[in-house]
């Protein structure tokens, strides 16, 4: 790949995006969202549709079903899908059918999860004892990708679990692991999906967050009080720029962390860790900045940017405690802490 | 400088310690779990304890209460978890009709409320006034003897509950908009009203309210015609100070403490343990006693008959600000676990953390948003020229 | 003492405090803080204008030549020399010397110190072999108590140091320790001194922190840009309007912390490291704002401001880095960190 | 999305390690200790390189490097802390010339700025004229063939050392503002000119200078007479984009680490092993990241001859106010060590942080406050209507 230095989407770039724009804008207005809430938190019509776009193959090689695309045209989908909160396991999905294909001998496997038929997720944090707590997708995906002690394992064929009330309607669920085969993905493999995981996610944040201003920008341009449009307040005007100075910043780190990941930069890791962080923060800020500036509206069920609020609440907790994310990068930055246990 | 209470203030803190030991615990909010974050055991107790008329003065019929004595209940009732929005409302508006309104109303809802037997609600806010609560636009018509009165109010909350209103209406259209604003006491049982429910993204419901030619005799008029602005100063300032919402954090703070002591993270450790867990813990803590300090600030204040607006202002906005952040911290903490909502058996502590982090927002947005109390200090404290 | 929960000054401290206002607005303007700054950081007419008002031995008991007044009424003073960042060290002088006439034994020096004829000062953090580093008013005291190994030991005749460049040009030096003596005060006696120090050290950081945003508002209302007064912008109101509040809160705060050590309240302990933390990081904020709403002026050493920001900066460093203060509050209040060395 | 440089980028990157390691240490900053931020050795170890014209259009007489080159360039010398004020002015006020001067502009002083011989300094903002620059007030006259100008500049930093000011004038006191300005490019040795030092709270110093009938021939116009605000433009994109700026934090992170790493606190603890600490480490480095993706997201639009304002203003806003924060908390971790200034020779790292966080207040304030930056962004960026 010829060095290009550019920091925007490609002509490509943007037709794909325009593409994936117009479904979800066609076949996810919130109201899908919504319904999806009161379900699983599932979208199997959705996803149906998603799969005869290609999306789920999208960045599987083309000798296992797949179109054969980067993980940067992916990640075009994710930002996109990201700002519809569109109730799918897009993420979870492609990077555990790319760590299966990246294992080998799961050809058969790897061909369905291209085409969607069956849907894959996997346990963010190591399960203990036989359950995996409040798996991503774990109320609707058929295969597990779970990793402990060094070992990644594949399961396939319980059944999906219940999905737990939660903060985003989201369709998180334990599942109990049992014929769990293990696949050829070491340690390092297992993180390079976790962080796939994560620079994907970050770009579906920065998604978010560009869309939770729009609505907030929206109404402040259209509700008078005191006489004026709110939108003329200095106030809101400098929370709005503030957060939508934070989202860019996150849009440009979130796309760099997916390039590093595809071109195997040195330190890709360390920046997808990075992006998760600051792009679900820049996400939250933007989320409660236009919240707040909504009044009393943002806090009712009928609006759509409490809907934001919410998701941009729960995406990152999938994985656990942000302060232990910064540990780890810290581990990583300055090695272990001296004096712990 | 003194802090210490008087000792009969801290005799009924004890009392109101042990009543709450007696008559609340956490499992009474599960009826809340509908979206009424109302229990009525707990009211109907209060009542019975003369509370609810505490802040009353002793001569218009109340409890003649001090102010000191009220910010002990306040502090106590939240300490506890306990839910204060009834208590609340049910003093502002005996409050504002001691005040304000006609003998009908001092001798018929006011024993009502304070006893307990009836509720009722806040109807400021309209769909196009918020922030600008002058700006209603709910009209009150004098027809003949009676009132005819049109409109909608939104975030009535416990409406659905409640016997009356205490609406601001508009009976002057064509002077400045302070200047043509009246108060009436509605009851919800006049023909002409519909209550909706309104949803939100926490537990709880609120409601819109519509009121079509709903007919009152002018007995149930609250201060002065075209007076209604004097009676909202009153009704905000005691909403700002005094009626609670500077002890919303501890709950939390507290659940907060108990899991990261009792919970280890993927690897082992224990979030009590990272010091950085830690820190944003002590902040917390310190903001808390932060809250305490401007809660009996304004106790003082209103104890010795002074207003509190910019004090009450300060206190909201801190207290507001502050709860949203720990509530962002302690449930970041709990990783995964955190996302289980009251609904889920699984839930630590019942979900308390989950849904104050789904509750927090509106805490800097009702009863005076934190840009508005922003532009009060701005004004009224530091003397700054009004905003452009 | 009757509980009265008086959260303003009693007519009796407004007395001391319109007294102590005045003394230092006609004697300790900022030209004498400037001029101190390019000395020692000490200024000895200062001190004995201030001695002759009695401020030194004000809190000290009548019986060894104080005027036996309340720590409360010390906070007083100290609200209004932080507010003129005066450059005399009455907070450790005066805790110091609390201390002498807590071990007992010393009469002859307290005596001294309640005159202000000799000064005193504290090593707040233990020495490292025989010397204790950076010491607050270390150069220019003549008497130094510090604290090792739970015994607290006073020296009296080194000569004071020399004063090190320091951000807010304090009287900071070195100290060598020799021909000290043990004095009858154990480490709660010695972490009692500290936590007075640290309280009346938070009051006078809240007047310094009214005082900056006084100064900032007051430019913000002379200042014109676009045809406007720049205190007309929401922007600015609203910065001023959350550190007034904050700084509101910490001097509420500040004040509970010294009557809590003044009547041994339990807690009292907790609340004067909590109002320290707070109150410096109000100072710093309120400042902050100050210089930032002054633009390119605040940065000028003509204007005041930075002198203020200077000293926000300075002041509870002298104690340590405040995070250390975090965890010393959290070992009191969660216990020591497990699987620490 | 592609975020590798181009071969001869990377290419031009080592050669600027290179250079820097030849050509510049830490000890040379020694010179900046009396306020004045300026290595002359170092400057013109750049002009002899070119790559003071570096990023000036190769047809113009530059050095024909892109805005990739520059950022490179920009980004390598903050990362080993040596000093960019100089070249920064001397590339925005080459570049200025080279479109809006006049030939004589052209031929004889952008060669001698270029060529590291002369230098120059801004001459815009005026004792009442900050963050409103258009509202300039120094005036220039038109008086037979030459200018009179009459006025006073604040913040003409580097001007005691500098050969020419660019200065912005009022030649139209009676149509709008922005409409009645003109640019010039004055000589200091002209007659009429003062120059008085400005300390400031930080080490370096500025200079505000004072203009007395100064006169000049058209020559040293620039740009259109009442065309003012166009070259104003070019000049604030420039500042506030590649001019520099996006990459103050990391000597100040590293110093710290180094700290964190190597001294132990009272307790005998070592920050490095706080986890409190840690937290706020990575989160700078984080900020680091972003400050590099603004760098290179505005060196790929210029590079691409788009103009980046808003983005230029979002740069400097994310970049100085995280500097600010990273200052203060890294600063905080040394304790009462970290008051040291660099006067005093036991300083850490020859008092690095302890001048950063005196400096980065400023870094707020010049070059378009952050206030100015949050305006331009929600105007220019959002579409909000302009601010009340």
């Amino acid at each position: 790949m010829i060095g290009l230095m550019r920091t925007r989407y490609s002509e490509d770039e943007v037709a794909v995006r325009d593409a994936f724009f117009d479904f979800f804008a066609n076949e996810c207005p919130t109201t899908t969202v919504r319904a999806a809430a009161e379900g699983t938190g599932f979208d199997p019509a959705l996803w149906s549709s998603l799969a005869a776009m290609g999306a789920p193959g999208m960045a599987l090689p083309e000798s296992l079903g797949g179109a054969g695309a980067a993980l940067t045209d992916l990640a075009v989908v994710a930002d996109v899908a990201g700002a519809h909160l569109a109730p799918v396991p897009l993420i979870e999905h492609a990077v555990t059918a790319r760590a299966l294909a990246r294992a080998g001998g799961h050809d058969d496997l790897v061909a369905e999860l291209a085409e969607g038929s069956t849907l894959a997720t996997l346990a963010l944090r190591p399960p203990t004892g036989d359950t995996a707590r409040l798996v991503p997708a774990g109320a609707v995906a058929d295969v597990l990708l779970h990793h402990c002690d060094g070992v990644t394992s594949s399961s396939r064929g319980n059944a999906p679990g219940i999905k737990l009330p939660n903060t985003a309607d989201l369709p998180l669920a334990h599942r109990v692991i049992s014929d769990a085969t293990a696949i050829e993905l070491d340690t390092d493999g297992w993180n390079r999906t976790v962080d796939e995981w994560r620079a994907l996610t970050a770009v579906a944040y920065v998604g978010l967050a560009k869309r939770a201003i729009e609505i907030g920008v929206a109404y402040t341009k259209e509700r008078i009080q005191f006489g004026v449009l709110i939108g003329t307040f200095q106030a809101l005007q400098h929370g709005f720029a503030d957060a939508a100075t934070s989202v860019e910043g996150a849009h440009l780190l979130a796309q760099r962390a997916v390039w590093a990941l595809e071109t195997e930069q040195p330190g890709a890791s360390r920046l997808a860790g990075m992006a998760l962080l600051f792009a679900a923060e820049s996400a939250r800020f933007a989320a409660d900045r236009s919240v707040q500036y909504h009044g009393g509206y943002g806090f009712s069920e009928e609006y759509d940017v409490q809907l934001y609020h919410r998701h941009a609440t729960a995406w990152i907790l999938q994985l656990g405690d942000p302060a232990a994310e910064y540990a780890r990068l810290a581990d990583a930055e300055f090695g272990p802490v001296m004096g712990a246990a | 400088m003194d802090f210490s209470f008087p000792p009969e203030v801290e005799a009924f803190r004890t009392e109101v310690k042990a009543f709450l030991a007696d008559n609340f615990d956490e499992s009474m909010l599960d009826v809340t779990h509908d979206g009424t974050m109302h229990v009525p055991e707990l009211h109907a107790a209060l009542a019975a304890e003369g509370w609810l008329a505490g802040p009353v003065p002793k001569e218009l019929g109340g409890g003649g209460r001090t102010a000191l004595e009220s910010i002990v209940l306040n502090e106590e009732m939240q300490l506890a978890r306990a839910p204060i929005d009834a208590m609340g409302v049910t003093v502002i508006t005996a409050a504002i009709l001691m005040e304000h309104g006609s003998d009908h109303l001092k001798e018929t809802v006011v024993p009502a409320l304070l006893n307990g037997e009836a509720l009722t609600s806040f109807g400021y806010t309209e769909p196009e006034s918020g922030s600008d609560v002058a700006a209603a636009a709910t009209k009150a018509v004098k027809d003949g003897d009676e009132w005819a009165i049109n409109g909608a109010k939104m975030w009535t909350t416990m409406a659905h509950i409640a016997d009356y209103v205490i609406l601001l209406t508009r009976t002057d259209p064509d002077v400045p908009k302070h200047k043509g604003l009246t108060f009436f006491l509605v009851p919800f049982d006049t023909p002409g009203i519909e209550i909706q429910p309104v949803p939100t993204m926490a537990t709880e419901r609120s409601n819109a309210t519509f009121y079509d030619d709903v007919r009152l005799s002018d007995d149930w008029r609250v201060g002065e015609v075209n007076g209604g602005w004097a009676v909202m100063k009153t009704a905000l300032k005691y909403e700002r100070g005094v009626a609670g919402g500077q002890f919303m954090s501890p709950p939390v703070i507290d659940a907060g403490i108990d899991w990261a002591t009792n919970h280890e993270r993927a690897d082992g450790t224990r979030p009590i343990d990272d010091l950085a867990v830690r820190e944003r813990l002590i902040r917390a803590q310190i903001d808390v006693e932060v809250c305490r300090g401007f809660a009996y600030h304004c106790a003082d204040l209103a104890n010795e008959g002074a207003m509190f607006g910019v004090e009450g202002s300060m206190t909201k906005l801190f207290a507001s600000e502050t709860f949203k952040r720990h509530c962002r911290e302690i449930h970041d903490m709990m990783g995964a676990e955190g996302l289980l909502t009251l609904e889920s058996p699984e839930a630590h502590h019942g979900g308390l953390i989950e849904e104050a982090l789904r509750h927090s927002p509106v805490t800097a947005i009702y009863g005076g948003t934190s840009e508005i109390n922003r532009n009060m200090v701005a004004e009224g404290f530091l003397g700054l020229p009004r905003a452009r």
